[in-house]
Parts: C-alpha cells; structure tokens; sequence
C-alpha cells in the first residue's frame, strides 16, 4: 500500500469538510485512483465533474503514477492578482 | 529575484527597491487592489487563500521564464493572503530594465500568468453580509507528466 | 489628473497613492530612473532642462487624451529637472484603473507620447569627465495650423 | 511693427550664447520670416538646417501669423523620459 496526502483548499475545502485526508491506495496506482476514492468521501458529491489535482506541487495528468508519500493537492479554478 | 506569498500588508515601495540596480533605465510596477465593487455588486473587502508552498514555487517558475525571455534585470512578486480591506495590495510586481518595452512585457507576463497558474483564491465579502468563493480559471495540466 | 515638471526629487509612492480610488483594482506605476550607462558608454549622471510651461501643458494634454481614450480613472506624471544622480528617477507615470488591461496601455501610451512630444532635453555627464546633449527626437509639427 | 519673444534651449541656447531675444518684424510675418531672423543672429549657421518652433506653447508651422506678444520656442529635438 501507499499513503498520500490530499489537500484541499477553498471551496473544495468547504465541500469536504476538511483540509487535509490522509488515503492509502495499492501501490502502482495512479491519480485518476486517487480521485474516484476522494470521489467516495462523505460530501464529494458536490465536486465538480473534473478535478485538476497538483502532485508534490506539480501539476500533473489522471495517469501520474503515485508514490509513497506523495503530496497532493485538489486545486479549484484559480483566482490570485 | 524575489518571490513570496505573505500575511502582511505589501510595501509597494519596497518591491521597487528590490529589483533596480544602476544598470536599469526602466522600473514598471503593477499593483493589484482590492475594488469596492465587482460585477456591479459593493465589496467590503476580499479574502485570499493560497497553497502556499506550491504558489511560492509557482511564482518562482514564472519569473525565471520572464527573465530568461525578456531583456530584464530582476523581477519581485508578492502576494498577500488573509483578509484584505477595499485600497489595500493583493499583489505587487516589479520588473527592472535597462529599457522600459521588456520591462512592460514582462510585467504584464507574470501578471497574466500569475492569474492563470498560481494556486490562489479569492472569496469575495459583500456589503450586503454574503460571502462567495470568486470564479477562477480552470488550470490545463501539461499535456504529458 | 496631475502633471508637473519638478526641480525636486520624485517620491514614486506619493505619485501612485494621487490616482488610487476605491473603485480601482489596478495602478501601473512606469519610473524612468538614471542608468550608468548609455550605448555602452559610462554615464556619471543626468541634466534635465524643460520648457517648463510648455511641458507642463502637453502633459497635461497628452494625459487628457489617455483618460478620454482608455477605462482609466486616473493619471499622475511627475517629470524631473536639473541633475540627477544613477538611480534617481526622472520621470514617474502612475495610472489607476478599474482593471489591469487599461492601466497598462495607457501607461505605454503617455511616456510614449512624453517622449516624443513633451520640450525636455537631457544632457549626459559621462564618467570620462565629458558632457553631451542627448540625440532627441525630432518634433513633427502639426499639419495645418 | 510686431515684437515677439524668442526662446531658445539645450544646444540651441548654447549655439546663440543666450536663452531669450526679443525680435521685431513688420506686422503679419509668419514664422518663416522670423526663424530667417533668427537665422542672421551671431553663430545661428551653426544651428540644423531644420528648426522646430512653438508659438504661445504649441508647436506652429511656418506659415504660422505671428502676432504682437506672441512667445515663439525653438525646440530641439526633445529628450525626455
């Protein structure tokens, strides 16, 4: 198995409930995984249909290869300046 | 160069100084303000939010591309976060030149870019007491990773 | 709007805070400051001479023109004379804006226009010692008058 | 007889050895007449081929009817910025 770290900010925050999830998924697993089990978090529902998600502060693709304690973070539409 | 993402209020000046050095002719500073309206509606004030480790890196990518593709001497970028009043800097970029066309192109570059990569977020407070997340860009991750 | 050719040196914050108002988002602040070099020529510092009266009026036109041809809320130029130091600044253009776009092409559009328009001269003091009026642009008067 | 108030900067100033000259012409000279006057002045042939003149603070072609009072500038090519 291996754990990441999910973070979550503004209104994917407020949706969850929560800022940071720690998961764990079977090793060899990709982002797209990762995303259909925050998916089935209480509240995902409410989360858009696509999710654009940064790894260890990178953005990166459904099929990125995952890897034990990874950082990832879900990233709403931006809206700094 | 001199990136960073901070809770204090933004000294304009400062920034400037950050970045001029006695070979520039040119120093183009953008500062972003926080409005007493958007969308036609009163705003009393905004909060951002930031990823801050990766916003910081972000902002840090973004500008040695801007100096590496315009003739400039150094840029500074900071972004405020926490609560912001209506007049106060929710973010100062300055870029220094020996010629004033690069360093008009390459503020406006980070500014552009900055809005359209940069882990940052915006909730709106309105007069009328409500609250709302603004509508961002959707991020484009790289076509391969 | 404000315009003004000064003997005394310029204080770029002061400049910027005369345009802010609460219903802008965004100040470009252009600062021309004294470089230590010209083509490739060491410079020790900067003589400004102005037609004083006259400069100060075709700021104040070319500014005019700016605010009625971009969404800009407010201009200030501050335009030195007399000599001046490496790094001191020349000229400081501050535009505020509802949004960013406007500020920045009304920025470009008066110190464009200054440089090409406004009678102010500049004469070198190289590091050599020597001194030389500055090649300058060649006005083009109006077609019919 | 009209009399107008003759400024000159930069180079030009130091090319005539002063600043200002008051002229006189006949009544309804244009500012042609008055830059051929100005050309007869001591050290004037080292002055451009081309002058640039503002009357009253704008800049003014050489058919430009001068007028008594008037204060005609001879701008050289301008430096700011």
């Amino acid at each position: 198995m291996l754990r990441v770290k999910c973070l979550f900010f503004a209104a994917y925050r407020e949706i969850l409930g929560t800022e940071e999830l720690e998961l764990r998924l079977p090793r060899g697993s990709r982002l797209a995984e990762l995303v259909e089990l925050v998916r089935s978090q209480p509240g995902a529902e409410a989360l858009p249909a696509s999710l654009v998600a940064a790894v260890n502060y990178e953005y990166a693709l459904a099929d990125t290869v995952l890897a034990d304690g990874d950082e990832v973070a879900f990233i709403p539409p931006v809206a700094g300046g | 160069m001199y990136c960073v993402i901070t809770a204090e209020p933004i000294d304009a000046l400062e920034i400037m100084r950050r970045v001029r050095s006695d070979a520039d002719g040119a120093v183009v500073l953008f500062a972003g303000v926080v409005r007493d309206h958007d969308a036609g509606r009163p705003v009393a004030g905004l909060r951002y939010e930031a990823y801050g480790a990766m916003a910081a890196r972000k902002l840090t990518d973004i500008c040695q591309s801007a100096l590496s593709q315009f003739e400039v001497s150094d840029i500074a970028v900071a972004h405020r976060v926490g609560d912001l009043a209506v007049g106060e800097i929710s973010v100062a970029i300055a870029v220094a030149a020996p010629h004033r066309d690069a360093a008009y192109q390459a503020s406006r570059e980070v500014i552009e870019r900055l809005k359209r990569e940069v882990p940052i977020w915006k909730r709106e407070r309105y007069v009328d007491g409500e609250e709302a997340w603004l509508e961002g860009t959707v991020i484009h991750p790289p076509e391969s990773s």
